[in-house]
């Protein structure tokens, strides 16, 4: 079996891909992870779409204020340089083009950069689809954080998407548990291989052709 | 003299009829207007359709309202939550319709409405399934689909102070739906902690200038606010620290 | 020749015309001689297409703010209760229909209620249009204030406007110093003739059915 | 850190190139960001297209720019004015050339460019002369025309305080075109009176967030304003009374 990284050590990997001055927004699940590895002396500013820029980190048990929560609800703080806003504006803001990074969660990438993310299109499934169209073509730089493998083996990176659409051509970067993938020219392309992981067992766990 | 306070909740609500389109502010529980729905459900309104972020929480609010089947459809961005068990129910029933808008639609939709504009061509959702049907261009290189406004007859919604004009501040990301449901509703109704007098808040500051509103109640403070820096000692749905500690028990 | 009522008697015939609790928009020119006559006891909230809702009368000479004025460019004051926001937000407010009133000036008015008063479309003239065309659309009701004959003696009140219109079939009003009309079924229906004025003078002063 | 403070205008306008589309704030004379029109003069910039609610008026300014030539194009609701002799000349002489928009459809337009829109229809100008030849389209018995965004290489902008992330808030109504123009620019360049340490705006009454700003340059207080209150004694134009009674005598 090839390497797998943890969650955790994933989660680091993007962290120090994000730069300093960065306006991020880190989707629901495992990418608010991310949050734990920015740097503390380097200035990245979070946004969620409920209506905060500025984001800090939770809050003291004793301090929880039901007012103050991110886009899953959790409870949160305000940095010094926070502002309030309401929805329109947030996502203005969003779809607007002024995030440099949105970090998503995905069922499946699509080699063109098409992500499937909100629906596994199951019979009886309730949709809910929430800010994830609107992340999803939103931000200058799209990242996805996800397992490189479902629970049943099968590659989420895959040729076409199968699962219902979240947005078009819209991924520009695929962190795994297995490598780091561009999508340049409606393939992947390998950035980073971790372990013993190479562009040839990547090939046989995703049956794409990448480079 | 202009004076859109009204004494309680009940008279906030009152006229409120069958068939009615309602925007419900908040997000979760964060700016959800619970008093004033709560009134609703006293009131008896049936037949709604319910504009909001969300499906309702637990069994209090809009779940409660959907629990007492008033509701015929829901417009909202995401239904399903782990808590959504009224909403969940009802609609695998076939009790309920259910149209899915992606939040940032949802939100530009509802601003549309108060500011006049026809419709207007989104980023958002193109090529999805939830674009299915809808008018779609291609401008400068870039594909869009079509949008059409979303207005109420009325909205409920939550700030935390408001004067007699109806100008209101909100509180941190409680703010959320509430400036834009104001403008697109025929009849805007706020609950608000306080009601403070005529000039006490800043023009600079107000988020939702009084002529979107038409009614406010002032609901009481919630004790664990405070001027001067939060108290803290809740949980994330406002109950104190040590009723929390009760129930685990 | 018939009676005329001046241009301060117009003004508080308007003025009387407005409720309590009214928003209102009052165009450059002779519409903001209306605030003049607005009743001091009664509370009616004044729009300013730059971005003031409350707006008060002139400062003391000594007490003029530059940061603060009206459409007119003015120097105002701000009410109790007033709030600022941006040109967008302002007119959004407008276009959305949550004015209650605007009156405005008049080159010429349509009985179907069209409006002409942005350009003469005079040959060289240099265009301006202002917010004038989101003001003609953007009250419940639109009042026009105008004298009814121009400084030729041909009225301003017309079967079909000769000049480049500001919006179409808006106005529901028109406040003239000989009487007022409202617009009623692409027709202009006297409401009230000043002085020696009848329904009889007006259609020759005119030249339309009226009635 | 973070730190988009400049230390002069000069500093601020640098690398504004020829034939660049550059937004303009203010309303008159209220939120014109003054220092940094002068600081454009000064840089050399030419061939631009200017996106403003005015002209210019005076013979400073945005005025001022037209006079050196500069400007091949302005975009604007309101260019005649009875100061506005430098534009008039340059319009009657064929050496400018000029797209009236009516005031709500470029405050409009200007928005939808900071917020993603592709194109959105409009109340504003149906069946006028402005909207010759633009896409009409009637939605639910109301006639609208198409409008298309407008979007600019650079906004110069002026507000009352900032900090180093580039949070803005404005004075009065002066706030004006500000706040879409920063949303809608490559690059946004803002004066301020001052600059203030990060965190001393309330985070609630922050008008502009910093994301859309990249320049922020103090150009110091306005003699004639107070925190305590205003101390008048200036004209419109904020010369101070004597001076204005100087030059009567």
């Amino acid at each position: 079996m090839t390497t797998r990284i943890t969650r955790a050590a994933l989660a680091a990997r993007i962290a120090s891909d994000i730069p300093e001055g960065a306006v991020v927004n880190l989707g629901i699940g495992a990418p608010t992870l991310v949050a734990n590895f920015l740097p503390a002396d380097l200035e990245i500013i979070l946004h969620t779409e409920n209506g905060l820029l500025g984001m800090g980190p939770a809050p003291e048990p004793d301090r929880i204020d039901p007012d103050l929560i991110n886009a899953g609800k959790q409870p949160v703080t305000a940095l010094p340089g926070a502002a309030y806003f309401h929805h329109a504006d947030s996502f203005a803001m969003m779809r607007g083009g002024h995030l440099d990074v949105c970090v998503l969660g995905a069922f499946q990438v699509a080699q063109n950069g098409d992500l499937a993310n909100w629906s596994t299109g199951a019979p009886g499934a309730i949709p809910a689809v929430g800010g994830a169209m609107d992340l999803a073509i939103g931000a200058k730089q799209v990242f996805v954080m996800t397992d490189l493998l479902a629970k049943d083996g099968s590659s989420k990176l895959v040729a076409e998407c199968s699962y219902p659409l979240t947005g078009v051509g819209c991924v520009t970067r695929v962190y795994t548990d297995h490598a780091v993938f561009d999508v340049v020219d409606a393939r992947f392309v390998v950035r980073q291989a971790f372990g013993d992981n190479t562009v040839e067992t990547l090939r046989t766990l995703t049956g794409l052709e990448l480079s | 003299m202009i004076d859109k306070t009204v004494p309680d909740a009940a008279t906030a609500v009152a006229g409120i009829r069958d068939g009615a389109t309602v925007m419900i502010g908040g997000f979760g529980r964060a700016g959800q207007p619970v008093e004033l729905i709560d009134a609703l459900i006293a009131q008896g309104a049936g037949d709604l359709t319910i504009v909001a972020n969300n499906a309702g929480n637990g069994d209090t609010g809009l779940a409660a309202l959907l629990a007492e089947r008033r509701v015929r459809k829901i417009m909202c961005s995401f239904p399903r939550q782990h808590d959504s068990w009224v909403f969940d129910g009802l609609y695998r029933a076939g009790e309920i319709e259910l149209e899915i808008v992606p939040q940032g639609n949802l939100a530009e939709r509802i601003r549309a409405a108060g500011a006049g504009i026809g419709a207007f061509f989104s980023p958002t959702g193109v090529g999805t399934e939830l674009a299915a049907g809808k008018e779609e261009r291609t401008i400068d290189g870039r594909r869009y689909v079509l949008e059409y406004p979303i207005a109420a007859d009325v909205a409920l919604i939550s700030a935390r102070t408001a004067d007699r004009w109806g100008n209101l501040v909100y509180r941190e990301t409680a703010r959320n739906f509430g400036p834009v449901m104001a403008s697109a509703a025929a009849t805007t109704i706020v609950q608000v902690d306080e009601i403070v007098p005529l000039g006490s808040i800043d023009p600079e500051t107000v988020v939702t200038p009084g002529l979107f509103v038409d009614r406010v109640v002032a609901v009481g403070r919630r004790a664990w606010l405070d001027e001067d820096g939060f108290i803290g000692g809740v949980d994330i749905e406002g109950r104190p620290l040590d009723a929390v500690e009760e129930v685990a028990r």
